[in-house]
């Protein structure tokens, strides 16, 4: 039995994961939290994060602490791996079987290509231009005046959808305005954007090989609109990408955390099987 | 000097985009001359022995907001000729008397041909090396645009060479190679005790000095080096390849060894290295140094190969000598020459089961967290599927 | 009249072609042997003399590109590991090999038996065989043309393209076909060259009458075809220049403009010189931005890279192996910079151009690094100013149509605001 | 007399000069692009004839009567066709409730939306007596705010509530600013003659109604000018419309800059006012104005704010993102970091005028004189960056900054317009 943690220091919010593993492919999730930063000092937060997890799972010893995300200077962690590594891996957790990971964040996307046992096999990312980014449609729904949560409802009700012409994430503010001068509902205009967001992310996907389901994770893993888009944007390319299912979960937030705990207990394992024993024990104490 | 000293001293020489090392030493003799070099190779033995400072112009990297440069090339082409060009046009390059163009790229040559208009009191000479090792033509034909290049530079300097001080000339050269092969087996066997960082101040400041102070520091550097041993991290061991010519920003070079890779071969400054074996100080020179490029040339993209297997092997063959789990193909946007061998040294690092991954970056790109990422994630994998 | 232009010469075009496309696609079983090199550089007369065909993978890409294939090789190629950034030419042969190498005239065009790789000042070149050796496995032979850095041809560099001749070219040749080297048939061929080459001239040349018959860039290049690619040296390109020559002629003594996608121009308004090649993806709409401004384009530099013929050089059946050394060096994709910029001033003198326009496309540096300078350049000695667009070769993605027209209209009221303002 | 029209249809305003026969401004009128092109040029060109017999007022009764009472009668004019734009949004909103209202719902909200166009009515009559504050001229912000404001102050949360009041506005302010209206200098003259009971302005009035200013030719260019209903030698190209205009702003400049909302151009022009050569941005917010807007908005400032800080600086940060969106993350990144406001501001500016003298090197680099237009022209520190910048790279240049900058374009196409005719 190993013990492990995963810390996904996030730039909105700290997420821990606390895991048990057995030798044989057994894996229980024992606790999993969340803090928002909200501006507060992040080594702070990561520290009451981790604390109130380990309590909630309720084990005195760790045998490997693993962070992912921005958590590269946590002072009691055992190693640290990079977001894509832990992104596919914890969503392969939360949803056997699927193939590629797609980490829509605010500024950047990163497709994921994995095989069956949560490797990264590729990846492709966005690249340093925020067209069809999260922030783009959060602008828009800013200017529409329509809060967060709503944007999916609204996007789905879509009746005709209107493409917004401008690529620039910024521009596109001037198309849209006129979008709203020409009467176009803010429906069909969301839809519009989640539809040249779902564009570019086949043309991610496209660039990638794998078998399986692409799972959404990230900040806008929960806006069913863009999911709506992406699916239909991939069965128009059903032809050339074969059929694509696209797929999330309600935990996917800790895709991170698990997946950096997973990925700890199987790096502890190799390491003791080259007579390196680390423990983690001493913060836990 | 302790390590950090001379880290410094060759970082003041890296930031400084005015020469001011170059001009130090042209000012202490009213004759001397400094002679620039584009990437990736120029013969400096001849610069050296016809009384030039070489002078390595790599651009001004993420130092120099370019202003005019863009005037002269267009998005699509790699950044390093317009910073060149900023740099001239800003009367930085003021200094030197002539100008090297190798035929590392069309870009490069044609800039031969700018050079020429915009300033006709330097000399130019774009560098023709020989596409084909051939002992026969090529090596006539090269020795022949050597002997032409070292009449055109004795009638720059004033200072026609003797056999004997070109020999020496390549003796010193040799040296300098022997110092900086030493250098990379170092790093090879103790990546945290020569951080990639030092490694390439060091070698970048070399190019703006000449090669005998260029040997002292190198050797305090070796010192210091065994008397400031580091520990080693669990990081995975990558090659760099792509790099030879536009130079990464420091920051990017610094955001690989912190995402958990040490560097243990690289094809930055790759002219410092293309001869790959001692030039006979003791022949004809000029003969010798035509052989010496025929002969033992670097295999990299910017001649052609004339081994149908050549490509194949050769990501292979650079891995094994620098014991590296993977390759790192980081290259300059829109460079022809790394962009167009990377599918073929790929596929071969590929087939002989090498997990590589690929960027690309500008000299004066800024923000490095996708590379941090990226490099992160390779060494990930390295790390958890690796041999190791 | 224009109906006659159009068809005889165009008719005889269509049939060499068709004609060698056909032969390719029988060489398999005819066993006729295949070399494939590139336009600058090309040595077809040698290659004829030892019974061979020549394969020219530029004009097939550019092919695949006027008739929209270019867009999906490109993305196999990239698909397949090809970057982004890199000359498109080349990406889209890639992708048309592997999409079953079906050449543009839809019949499939046979493996090289060898690579001739003539390094004319493109280092693209070099990558290019590298790949494609990559994927034949069959022989590659290597000549290196130096570079005229400084604007002429060195002793010392003929002599150096002579020795690989003897040494690597024609040993190479030799061993692929199974013939000795036939020096009276590189004559023969060499000859018909020359003959045809006087014809192009005039040809091109008579874009120097006012109003020009023809259309020194996008109809040039079609005249330019055979003579860049398979049919310099051969009896067919003999006598489609001898026709194409007696056409425009006609045309000429008529004071007849030239003839474009939408029939003939009239009415010539503007004379330009051009510099970089043509999009071809959008080949037809580029031209008709120009055809409805009734702009001519009167000279152009790329119709040069197969040769540049207009100040003087022909080939010499009298010193065979010399006179190819001396075509390869004066290829324009082998002058340097300067060079460049006097021949364009050069045909802004000569052919009464009134603007020059630069297409700076995104794949080519040996074309594109330092346009901007020749730009000023030629302005500077002219006191023309230029226009400057950018596009690509045969990548559609890199054609905007829009933009390209609102510079080309811009351009175009800035002459008129020019001529406004000199005759006021 | 005859005159012509020059409307340059900008990305963000749309923008009319009208010029007399001797080259000489009558008038100039802007309006915001946010409507259908056609109207926004429409609404422009109005609004310029409007300015143009303005002056003839002014012209008329300089002798008689001060600016003061022409500033007077501007006001009720500008107030009359407020109104009657406001009476016709009420007519849609009554509209809009009785098709869409439930009818229980449906007095209340008829009562409600008369009561606030009463009471805007009230205020606007209000202000015109007591002219305290400066605020814009376009419909939708002038009435927006009132709207919003008195629609929450009488608002019933549980019948005619405030998003109920606010949903009908918005659909109907677009259709209001959408839709071709009687707003010419004739249609409201008298009503506002009559609201300043001045009699003495009466035959100045009679005077610039009667006075014939029929375009005798009309140019349009600009962004959105292959829009514009005119036939195609009607139509030049922004970059030369600019070059031109600028020339005749100040006859000394060679190279002209326009940093405007969503482009930017370098230009070179000749003694003469010819264009001889150019640049322009692509669609990429970095580098336009709109770059430094979004960099407001993320740190809600106005503007006209955002060049004073970032003068108060006295090292300015490298900022490393290119992109618009990303600099603004980077910018709250800094910020959390602790570095200054004013120093990344000056960085942010710095990185505009960067792009800008990189697109002035393409065109030809900086020549003696230089004249800088468009929006941005007006922020104090991109100024003096641009400034710097010249001066270290080009040498002593003089640099022209006109108050007028933002009728460049349209002033250029006047004068094309003037050609046609002469
Ligand atoms: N050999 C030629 N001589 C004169 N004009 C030619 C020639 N070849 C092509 N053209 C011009 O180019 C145009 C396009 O030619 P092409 O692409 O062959 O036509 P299509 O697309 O119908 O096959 C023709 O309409 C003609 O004006
Ligand atoms: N008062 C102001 N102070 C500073 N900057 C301003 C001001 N007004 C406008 N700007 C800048 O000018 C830009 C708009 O320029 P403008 O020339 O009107 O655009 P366009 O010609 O595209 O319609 C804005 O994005 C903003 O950056
Ligand atoms: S186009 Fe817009 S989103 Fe893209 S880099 Fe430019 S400012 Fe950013
Ligand atoms: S970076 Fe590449 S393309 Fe650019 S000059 Fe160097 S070799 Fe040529
Ligand atoms: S780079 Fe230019 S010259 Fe070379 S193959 Fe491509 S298009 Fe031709």
């Amino acid at each position: 039995m190993i013990t492990t943690a995963g810390i996904d220091v996030g730039s909105g919010a700290v997420k821990v994961t606390v895991m048990r593993t057995d030798g044989d492919g057994g894996e229980t999730l024992l606790a999993q939290i969340s803090t928002r930063i909200r501006r507060r000092e992040i080594a702070k937060v990561v520290d009451e994060t981790f604390d109130a997890a380990v309590e909630a799972a309720g084990v005195d010893e760790i045998h490997y602490i693993g962070t992912t995300g921005e958590g590269g200077e946590v002072p009691y962690a055992t190693g640290h791996f990079y977001g894509m590594t832990t992104h596919a891996r914890g969503a392969l957790y939360l949803t056997p079987g699927i193939g590629a990971v797609l980490d829509v964040g605010a500024l950047h996307t990163r497709a994921v290509a994995m095989d069956g046992h949560g490797r990264v096999k590729d990846y492709k990312m966005t690249s340093q231009c925020a067209s069809g980014s999260g922030q783009f449609l959060e602008n828009i729904a800013r200017y529409l005046g329509v809060s967060h949560d709503e944007i999916g409802e609204l996007s789905i009700l879509a009746t005709k959808p209107e493409k917004v012409s401008s690529i620039c994430a910024v521009l596109a503010e001037t198309d849209v305005i006129n979008m709203v001068s020409r009467g176009i509902t803010t429906s069909d205009i969301l839809r519009g954007v989640h539809e040249s967001m779902a564009e570019r992310f086949v043309r991610l996907l496209r660039s990638l090989e794998f078998a399986g389901a692409v799972f959404v994770s990230g900040g806008l893993a929960s806006d069913t609109g863009l999911l709506t888009a992406l699916r239909d944007a991939l069965a128009k390319k059903e032809l050339e990408l074969g059929k694509l299912e696209v797929v999330t979960h309600d935990d996917a937030i800790f895709a991170g955390s698990i997946g950096a705990a997973l990925w700890g207990a199987f790096r502890y394992r190799k390491l003791s099987q080259h007579g390196v024993a680390w423990t983690a024990a001493s913060k836990v104490a | 000097m302790t390590r950090a000293e001379l880290v410094e001293w060759a970082r003041d020489i890296y930031d400084d985009l005015d020469f001011t090392v170059v001009r130090q030493w042209l000012a202490e003799h009213p004759t001397r001359k400094a002679a620039g070099y584009l990437p990736v190779y120029a013969p400096r033995e001849l610069l050296h022995a016809t009384g030039f400072l070489p002078v390595g112009v790599h651009g001004g990297g993420d130092r120099l907001e370019i202003i005019r440069g863009d005037a002269f090339y267009q998005s699509y082409i790699c950044h390093l000729p317009r910073s060149v060009i900023e740099l001239a046009q800003s009367g930085r390059l003021d200094m030197l008397s002539a100008v090297l163009f190798p035929s590392t790229c069309d870009v490069i040559r044609n800039l031969s041909g700018m050079w020429k208009l915009l300033y006709p009191d330097v000399y130019v000479r774009y560098i023709d090396v020989p596409q084909v090792p051939d002992p026969g033509a090529a090596a006539e034909f090269w020795a022949g645009e050597l002997n032409h290049l070292l009449d055109d530079l004795a009638g720059v300097s004033g200072h026609r060479p003797t056999d004997d001080e070109l020999r020496h000339s390549i003796a010193v050269y040799n040296e300098t190679r022997e110092m900086i092969r030493t250098l990379y087996a170092l790093r090879r066997e103790r990546p945290w005790d020569v951080p990639t960082e030092e490694l390439y101040l060091l070698l970048r400041a070399g190019e703006s000095i000449p090669p005998e102070t260029f040997l002292a520091r190198a050797r305090q550097y070796l010192a210091a080096v065994e008397a400031d041993p580091k520990r080693p991290r669990d990081n995975s061991r990558v090659v760099i390849v792509g790099a030879f010519c536009e130079q990464p920003p420091l920051g990017l070079i610094k955001s690989i060894e912190r995402a958990g890779c040490y560097i243990v071969d690289d094809d930055f400054l790759l002219g410092n290295r293309f001869l790959t074996h001692d030039v006979p100080a003791d022949a004809n020179p000029v003969r010798a140094l035509a052989d010496a490029f025929i002969r033992n040339d670097m295999a990299s993209s910017v001649l052609y190969e004339i081994d149908p297997m050549g490509k194949r092997n050769l990501m292979k063959n650079r891995v094994a000598a620098a014991s590296a789990d993977g390759i790192i193909f980081a290259t300059p946007s829109f460079c022809d020459p790394a962009l167009l061998d990377q599918p073929m040294l790929r596929a071969g690092a590929e087939t002989a089961g090498i997990p590589c991954i690929a960027f690309k970056y500008a000299e004066n790109t800024g923000q490095f967290q996708q590379f941090r990422e990226q490099a992160g994630t390779f060494a990930d994998s390295i790390k958890l599927w690796g041999a190791a | 009249m224009a109906e006659a232009l159009k068809d005889r010469s165009m008719v005889l075009q269509k049939e060499m072609i068709a004609n060698h496309f056909e032969r390719l696609a029988q060489a398999p079983e005819t066993g006729e042997k295949v070399v494939y090199t590139f336009v600058p550089g090309n040595l077809t007369e040698l290659i004829r003399s030892f019974g061979a065909l020549p394969v020219l993978p530029e004009i097939n890409a550019l092919q695949s590109g006027m008739r929209k294939l270019s867009g999906e090789y490109i993305a196999e190629a990239e698909r397949a590991g090809h970057s982004e950034d890199v000359c498109t030419y080349v990406k889209c042969d890639i992708g048309m090999m592997r999409a079953g190498n079906i050449g543009p005239g839809g019949t499939k065009l046979p493996k090289p038996d060898l690579l001739l790789l003539s390094y004319t000042g493109c280092y693209t070149f070099m990558k290019w065989f590298e790949l494609l050796r990559e994927e034949y496995d069959c022989p590659t032979v290597m000549f290196h043309v130096p570079y005229q850095g400084d604007g002429k041809l060195e002793p010392e560099h003929r002599e150096y393209m002579l020795r690989q001749l003897r040494e690597q070219v024609i040993p190479a040749l030799e061993k692929v076909t199974g013939r000795k080297y036939d020096e009276e048939k590189l004559r023969h061929h060499l000859q018909l060259s020359a003959m045809a080459e006087d014809d192009l001239v005039a040809v091109l040349q008579a874009g120097k009458t006012v109003p020009s018959p023809i259309d020194g860039y996008f109809g040039t290049v079609y005249y330019v075809g055979p003579i860049f690619s398979a049919f310099r040296g051969t009896q067919e390109g003999v006598d489609y220049y001898r026709a194409l020559r007696e056409e425009v002629e006609e045309r000429s003594a008529l004071g007849l403009g030239p003839i474009t996608p939408e029939g003939p121009l009239e009415g010539e308004k503007y004379r330009l010189v051009v510099e970089g090649p043509p999009n071809w993806t959008h080949f037809r709409d580029f031209w008709k931005m120009f055809a409805d401004e009734k702009a001519v384009v009167v000279a152009s530099t790329y119709t040069k890279v197969g040769g540049t013929y207009d100040f003087g050089f022909r080939h010499d059946p009298n010193d065979p192996l010399g006179t190819m050394a001396d075509y390869c060096s004066g290829c324009y994709t082998n002058l340097n910079l300067p060079a460049r910029i006097d021949m364009i001033v050069r045909y802004i003198e000569e052919y009464k151009a009134d603007g020059f326009l630069i297409n700076s496309v995104k794949s080519c540096n040996s074309f594109s690094a330092g346009q901007l300078m020749i730009l000023r350049e030629v302005e500077k000695r002219t006191g023309i100013p230029g226009a400057f667009i950018e596009s690509d070769l045969v990548d559609p993605r890199y054609f905007s149509a829009a933009n390209i027209k609102n510079r080309l209209e811009s351009y175009f009221q800035m002459i008129d605001a020019r001529r406004a303002g000199r005759t006021a | 007399m005859s005159c012509v029209v020059g409307i340059d249809l900008g990305s963000t305003t749309t923008k009319a000069v009208i010029l007399d026969g001797n080259g000489d401004v009558l008038g100039r009128g802007i309006t915001n692009s946010r409507s259908n092109y056609d109207l926004a040029a429409a609404v422009a060109k109005t609004e310029a004839f409007i300015n143009a017999r303005f002056g003839l007022i002014e012209q008329r009764v300089e002798a008689t009567e001060t600016a003061e009472a022409v500033a007077i009668l501007r006001r009720a004019f500008v107030m009359e066709q407020l109104l009657h734009q406001l009476r016709r949004l009420e007519v849609l909103l009554l509209e809009e409730v009785d098709k869409s209202a439930p009818p229980q719902l449906a007095r209340p909200f008829r009562e409600a939306i008369e009561e606030i166009c009463r009471r805007i009515t009230a205020e606007e009559e209000a202000r015109f007596r007591q002219p305290a504050l400066l605020r814009s001229d376009f419909f939708r912000d002038a009435v927006g705010s009132a709207f919003m404001r008195i629609a929450e102050q009488i608002g019933d949360p549980t019948g005619v509530s405030f998003d109920r009041l606010i949903g009908v506005y918005d659909k109907c302010i677009i259709r209001v600013e959408n839709e071709p209206m009687d707003l010419d200098f004739r249609d409201h003259i008298g009503d506002a003659l009559a609201r300043v009971s001045n009699p003495r302005l009466a035959d100045a009035v009679e005077y610039a109604v009667a006075y014939d200013l029929t375009p005798a030719a009309t140019v349009g260019t600009g962004y959105g000018r292959a829009r514009l209903p005119f036939p195609k030698e009607q139509i030049r190209s922004e970059i030369l419309c600019h070059g031109l205009g600028a020339h005749a702003m100040f006859p000394g400049t060679r190279t002209v800059l326009d940093i405007g909302g969503q482009d930017t151009k370098a230009i070179q022009v000749d003694g003469a006012g010819i264009v001889t050569g150019f640049q322009m941005n692509d669609r990429c917010a970095a580098g336009c104005g709109r770059y430094l807007g979004y960099i407001a908005d993320e740190m809600s400032l106005g503007l006209h704010e955002l060049g004073p800080l970032a003068e108060l600086s006295k090292r300015s940060v490298k900022i490393n993102s290119t992109c618009t969106v990303f600099a603004g993350a980077e910018l709250r990144e800094r910020l959390s970091l602790g570095e200054k406001r004013e120093d990344i501001l000056a960085g942010l500016h710095r990185a505009i005028v960067i792009r800008a003298m990189s697109l002035l090197a393409r065109s030809g680099g900086v020549d003696d004189e230089f004249t800088f237009t468009g929006g941005v022209a007006k922020n104090p520190a991109a100024v003096r960056a641009i400034r710097e910048l010249i001066q270290e790279n080009y040498g002593e240049r003089t640099l022209n900054i006109s108050p007028e900058s933002i009728y460049t374009g349209a002033l250029g196409a006047a004068l094309f317009a003037n050609r046609m005719v002469a």
